[in-house]
């Protein structure tokens, strides 16, 4: 099989007549922390929404774990194992934070389609099998009751991980930034991924914070055995963490390469002066 | 503050469970009027409490609901009609077939005018859940209109304008606070359950909710057919506590959609208890009210009554929650022991 | 302290009472007030109002209107009449208006042996199997079949547009009649159908006048009625229009002008041409009063009010049953409208009259007997 | 075949009339649309609440019938100026729902007031010069004078309206924040100035369109607001909501599809308006942006 996590393919994606991202390819390796950088306007993000599923790109392909997810909806892919964070951070403040933590579980109950869609494109898949969860859900059978007991502990165990726990009972939106940036990752962690697009995890931290936030990304990507993929424009924090950096500009791939490649690549030079000086 | 632990919490609920029984056993000591307007309370409340489940909890904005609820009531009152009544009634044009020759309990047709309401939520939500915001609002709005334009002229089915008349006064007491309470458990079931809480992560963030493995179609589609389904409920019972139906504008049309709007904002968008509260507040103040349509003496002088005043003040209430105190009674909460506590600790102390 | 006083506020609410005083004969008057039909509720008050300034007693006894507005709305409808009976312990009530708030109200009367005595509720299924509910106006199958019969007599009508508002209980009835009398007699009718609330009627008369009809028959209310003749006759239409009692509301003339002249209707009442002796004295009384003619609503108002005091007199007892008996065995009842007559159905019988607006007044044609 | 022809010809201009009556009323929905996302949902109230400012102003205060309109307008356009500030503007940044549903409590609000101050049987607006109602023959068609006023005063109105977004400096701030309100707020342009002028703007017309229409169907009462007010939205969304062509487009279309299948499918009357529904609810599905597309939405 493919060791490639995931695999794109010449998207283009357009806003009427402004293209945002220009035949754009990249791979990403199982267990790799990949960066993704580029000035402002680059296209990062509509890459990212254009993997979520959020943009559906006019032409090209995206594969995950060989399968191609092109045009799938976000849910979908979000079941089969991409979860992603936000760059202002989208968390769903009037609940709580093991609420907003416990709605990344949700679809533990609703997972149906995502697993038809797996077994259809590849038979190892186990076939899904259907369970009135609904029904468990308002009748509160004991099977649900068990489910949801067991989506509590590991989501307190998610919560601890990320230092979290003594946040539980707050409100999501009650809670400093950096915190709910925490809270986010957890909430995508909840999702089960193999793959986790985090978008500008350290916009807004303090030099602090965002060193502690690098230590627990390398934490959790060790503990859950994940392959990440993240915009960052820290330098220090990206080239600290990354493996390997795709850089962006207009919409179209100028560099790709190691940290030191990268960066002393005269193109990405240039686009970030040109950046600095139009700015 | 004090946390009030959870075995006092159950008492007070069984207490206060008890309390609502001795006061609905008793109710008819304070005369037929009473009752009637505590079974209507208990009807605004299934209907309030339906529609908060879409406008508030999943947080899309449907202006459909008396659609849902006069196919309801015509359905079940159709079913219930005696077969006299209805050869009397259709003299314009006979009832069609099936229709003409049955009649049958008032709970199976309850159930059966609240799954009809359903199917047609399902299929009027089938399309119109692909819009978003205000396009949906107008959507739901224009098949509520359709729906009542369709009633208003299928004479073979709905008797048209003519109405129906004559159907059994079944809906008492009982049956109405009987599916309160089952329109509270199992909506209440649904919001503290983690399908509730997909509900409300989409109301706060539907892309968010996405991205987080939620189906957010088939969800906003489970919430709109089970309030469809209650709101076909709710419309069964006021058929069968009015007697008579027909498709005015007034009666079964955009208005009552309107009223049940004013329930919900009042008691707080979102909070199952709140859209109660409204309710009860709704059907008493509107009653409280018509103090300001009749004359008033004072120390002598006679304020004339002016008819239409208690409306007026009923929509400045609306916009004024609106404006400065956008949650209403309750916002997305609930009311509990605790909460209630809460108040009147603070008001003993404020006492001091 | 801002708590308190949301608590004591509720409290006040929800213990809000209203004042019982004794000794004295209560009437229940259950009208709209407010809302779409308020119009028909006021005209009818007035004559109600009227009536109890003239005869205040009964059985020695001060009689007590309390008056309910329903708002033209059926769930208060209902809710009045539970209302009236219930708190205000009233013998009988007067109303209501429209048909089908009369039936929203119907079953409450019905179950506490409370009479129901509606003015202008024309509706056949109105008393359609009540004990208690009964009116002192004529029924739609006879306001139909006397406007086919004048249309085919005295308009020597053969062809008839009829214009049918699909969104009133009242017009689809009416309409129904007048076609099955109609066409019994050997005319030919085309239907039109309009909405009340419509404004533009130019389409359907477009279409109807190029069947050049000898008469155009309006089932529905005034408000229609004006702004249909007015387009009817911009589009070149000359020929009489004949409606039901639904056009009888002084607006008409007001919002049509001219365009209304030659506009007959089935009425009950005609201020210039009453049938009675108290028909007299009411029309001259109510011209003191309000400064104006009384409309056929206030007429039907006025006799509503008396045919229940009169049940009161001859049942000699303020018992509700016996009261009602009393309604239902009234017999040539000298009213403003006419001479009454009430079936044990609870219908009246009792004559129509046709009003014609002849330059801008309702004008007295003829009456015709059942 | 005549009689045909002639029906076609009355048609036509009755459709034209009231097509320029939705256009007049859609205008006002389009515009606060376009610059508030706002369904104003109390504007067929502000159209109401015009005609009877018109009513008063010439049977209490005796004005002449020109003076009386115009006092009527301006009015008009002050109450939609004061609805602005009293209700919409302290929701401005609240989410778009409790705007909405202000709306509907505006327009709630509007029509009790109405019952109460004004009172709820319906007065005859007769207050217009009688010669409005002459009759003018084309052909054998009969059409009323007041049909080619309408028809004139609308096309009149939206010249005015196109040189205000074309030719003046709060045309092109109106036009600019209907792109972007806090781009155009650093650009120095007073936000708050300009959409009060929106909505006096749309109150206005909506004003004329009351006068007209009460000319038209010569009776004022509280509720008259509701139907066309629905209609002349399902026109604004027809035509693309928050574009000004739009609205007219769309407001000429409605009056001839409700004109035309009521002339043609004369039993069909009852369903009229759930045609109205149907080609609204297939416009949201298939092109919710309407006719000519404005703008779009979408944005993550």
């Amino acid at each position: 099989m493919n060791e490639n996590i995931l695999k794109i393919d010449n998207i283009t994606v357009k806003f009427g007549g402004l293209i945002a991202v220009d035949s754009f390819s990249m791979y990403i390796n199982k267990g790799e922390l990949i960066g993704l950088i580029g000035p402002n306007g680059a296209g990062k993000t509509t890459v990212f929404n254009a993997i979520t599923g959020i943009y559906k790109p006019q032409s090209g392909k995206i594969f995950f774990k060989g399968i191609d997810i092109t045009g799938q909806s976000p849910q979908l892919i979000n079941q089969i194992g991409i979860a992603r964070t936000f760059q202002n951070i989208r968390l769903f403040s009037d609940m709580s934070v093991m609420e907003n933590v416990m709605v990344g579980q949700h679809s533990y109950f609703t997972n149906g389609k995502a697993l038809k869609f797996l077994h259809k494109h590849d038979p190892s898949f186990p076939k899904p099998s259907w369970r009135p969860w609904l029904v468990g859900a308002i009748l509160k059978t004991p099977s649900y009751l068990k489910a949801e007991k067991t989506m509590k502990e590991k989501a307190f165990e998610l919560l601890k991980k990320m230092g979290l726990q003594k946040y539980a009972d707050f409100k999501a939106s009650a809670l400093p930034y950096g915190q709910q940036r925490k809270v986010e990752i957890a909430r995508a962690l909840a999702t089960n991924p193999s793959l986790l697009i985090l978008d500008e995890p350290a916009a807004g931290m303090n030099p602090h914070e965002s060193e502690e936030l690098l230590e627990t990304v390398k934490k959790i990507m060790k503990e859950f055995s994940l392959t990440i993929l993240l915009i960052e424009h820290d330098m220090k924090f990206v080239m600290n963490l990354c493996e390997r950096i795709y850089v962006l500009d207009y919409g179209k791939l100028i560099s790709h390469g190691s940290p030191y490649e990268v960066q002393n690549d005269k193109k990405v030079i240039e686009a970030y002066l040109g950046d600095e000086v139009y700015a | 503050m004090k946390r009030i632990p959870l075995k006092i919490n159950l008492i007070l609920t069984i207490a206060f469970l008890i309390g609502i029984y001795f006061f609905l056993s008793n109710v008819s000591v304070l005369g037929d009027y009473w009752s009637r307007i505590v079974t209507l309370v208990a009807i605004y409340s299934i209907m309030a409490v339906s529609y908060t489940l879409v406008n508030g909890i999943t947080g899309i904005f449907s202006l459909g609901q008396a659609g849902f609820i006069a196919i309801g009531a015509y359905t079940s009152a159709l079913l219930t009609l005696s077969l006299q009544q209805k050869e009397m009634s259709f003299f314009i044009q006979p009832l069609i077939w099936p229709l003409n020759s049955i009649q049958i309990g008032f709970l199976p047709a309850t159930i059966i005018g609240g799954l009809v309401a359903a199917f047609f939520a399902f299929l009027i939500g089938y399309p119109s859940l692909r819009l978003t915001g205000d396009y949906f609002a107008i959507a739901t709005l224009a098949f509520a209109e359709i729906i009542r334009i369709l009633i208003q002229n299928l004479y073979g089915v709905t008797n048209g304008t003519l109405g129906l008349k004559g159907i059994n006064p079944y809906t008492n007491v009982w049956w109405a606070w009987g599916w309160l309470l089952v329109t509270v458990l199992i909506i209440g079931s649904l919001k503290y359950s983690s399908y509730g809480r997909a509900l409300r992560a989409i109301s706060e963030d539907p892309v968010a909710a996405k991205v987080m493995g939620i189906d957010v179609f088939r969800h906003q589609m489970m919430a709109f057919v089970i309030s469809g389904f209650f709101a076909g409920i709710s419309g069964a019972l006021y058929a069968h506590w009015i007697t008579t139906l027909d498709p005015r504008p007034t009666s079964l049309g955009v208005m009552l959609t309107f009223y049940v709007l004013i329930m919900i904002v009042i008691g707080g968008l979102g909070s199952i208890t709140g859209a109660i509260l409204g309710a009860i507040f709704f059907a008493f103040v509107s009653q409280w009210l018509r103090i300001f349509e009749s004359n008033i003496t004072i120390f002598g002088f006679t304020i004339p009554g002016v008819p239409g005043m208690s409306m007026l003040i009923l929509s400045v209430l609306f916009i004024v929650v609106m404006i400065f105190w956008r949650r209403g009674l309750m916002g997305k909460e609930e009311l509990n022991w605790q909460k209630i506590y809460n108040f009147f600790k603070k008001v003993e102390v404020q006492n001091e | 302290m801002k708590k308190v006083l949301i608590l004591t506020s509720i409290i006040v609410m929800i213990f809000a009472t209203f004042a019982v005083a004794d000794d004295v004969i209560k009437i229940g008057v259950a009208l709209p007030m407010t809302g779409n039909i308020s119009s028909f509720g006021q005209m009818v008050w007035q004559g109600v109002e009227l009536a109890n300034e003239m005869f205040p007693t009964v059985l020695g006894k001060k009689v007590e209107l309390v008056l309910a507005d329903n708002r033209s709305d059926k769930t208060e409808a209902a809710n009045v009449i539970s209302r009236l009976i219930n708190l205000s312990n009233v013998v009988g009530i007067l109303g209501e208006v429209a048909s089908s708030n009369t039936m929203a109200g119907a079953p409450i009367a019905e179950k506490y042996h409370i009479p129901l005595l509606s003015p202008a509720s024309t509706n056949p299924l109105v008393t359609q199997g009540k004990t208690y509910t009964s009116r002192v106006c004529f029924i739609d199958p006879f306001q139909g079949h006397v406007a086919a019969v004048f249309a085919i007599n005295n308009l020597k009508a053969k062809t008839a547009a009829v214009f049918t508002d699909v969104a009133q209980d009242y017009s689809v009835g009416l309409s129904n009649f007048f076609i099955k009398d109609f066409t019994a007699a050997g005319g030919v009718v085309y239907k039109e159908y309009y909405q009340s609330g419509d404004q533009d009627f130019s389409a359907q008369l477009t279409d109807a006048l190029s069947h050049n009809p000898d008469v155009i028959y309006i089932s529905g209310y005034y408000p229609e009625i004006a702004l249909m003749a007015k387009q009817a006759r911009q589009l070149g239409y000359k020929g009489p229009f004949l409606a039901g009692d639904g056009a009888e509301a002084p607006e008409l003339i007001k919002i049509a002008g001219s365009a209304v002249n030659g506009l007959y209707y089935t009425s009950h009442f005609n201020a210039d041409h009453p049938v009675t002796k108290i028909g007299q004295e009411f029309v001259a009384k109510f011209e003191e009063k309000y400064h104006t003619s009384p409309s056929a609503l206030a007429a039907l108002g006025f006799d509503d009010y008396l045919v229940m005091l009169n049940a009161i007199e001859r049942a000699n007892s303020t018992d509700p049953v016996k009261i009602n008996e009393a309604i239902r065995s009234t017999k040539n009842f000298e009213g403003a409208t006419g001479y009454i007559t009430i079936g044990s159905d609870g219908n009246a019988v009792k004559s129509a009259v046709i009003n014609e607006v002849v330059n801008g007044q309702f004008t007295y044609v003829t009456t015709i007997n059942p | 075949m005549d009689i045909g022809l002639n029906a076609l010809i009355q048609n036509i201009f009755n459709s034209l009339s009231l097509g320029s009556l939705y256009a007049l009323i859609a205008v006002g929905y389009t515009m606060v649309y376009g610059i508030l996302r706002l369904i104003n949902f109390a504007h067929g109230d502000i159209f109401m609440m015009g005609t009877y400012f018109a009513f008063y102003a010439i049977t209490i205060f005796f004005l002449p019938w020109y003076l009386g309109f115009l006092v009527a307008i301006l009015i008009t356009g002050l109450l939609g100026f004061s609805i602005e500030k009293i209700a919409y503007r302290p929701l401005r940044n609240a989410p778009r729902i409790s705007s909405l549903i202000t709306a509907i409590g505006m327009s709630f609000f509007l029509e009790s007031f109405a019952v109460v101050v004004f009172g709820g049987i319906p007065k005859s607006f007769n207050v217009y010069p009688k010669f409005f109602s002459d009759i003018i023959l084309i052909g054998q068609s009969r059409i009323p004078l007041l049909t080619f006023i309408t028809i004139g005063v609308t096309f009149f109105l939206f010249l005015i309206l196109w040189w205000i977004l074309y030719k003046t400096k709060i045309g092109l701030a109106m036009r600019a924040i209907s792109v972007d309100i806090p781009t155009t707020s650093l650009m120095g342009a007073n936000v708050n100035n300009v959409i009060s002028m929106t909505f006096v703007l749309g109150s206005t017309f909506a004003a004329v369109a009351g006068i007209l229409w009460a000319m038209k169907y010569p009776q004022v009462q509280p509720y008259m607001g509701f139907t066309p007010g629905l209609k002349a939205f399902i026109a604004a969304v027809i035509g693309g909501i928050g574009s000004i062509q739009g609205a007219i487009v769309g407001g000429f279309l409605l009056g001839f599809l409700e004109i035309m299948i009521v002339g043609f499918f004369p039993s069909l009357a009852g369903y009229r308006d759930v045609f109205a529904y149907v080609v609204l609810v297939i416009i949201l599905m298939f092109r919710p942006t309407g006719i000519f597309k404005i703008y779009s939405e979408q944005k993550v």
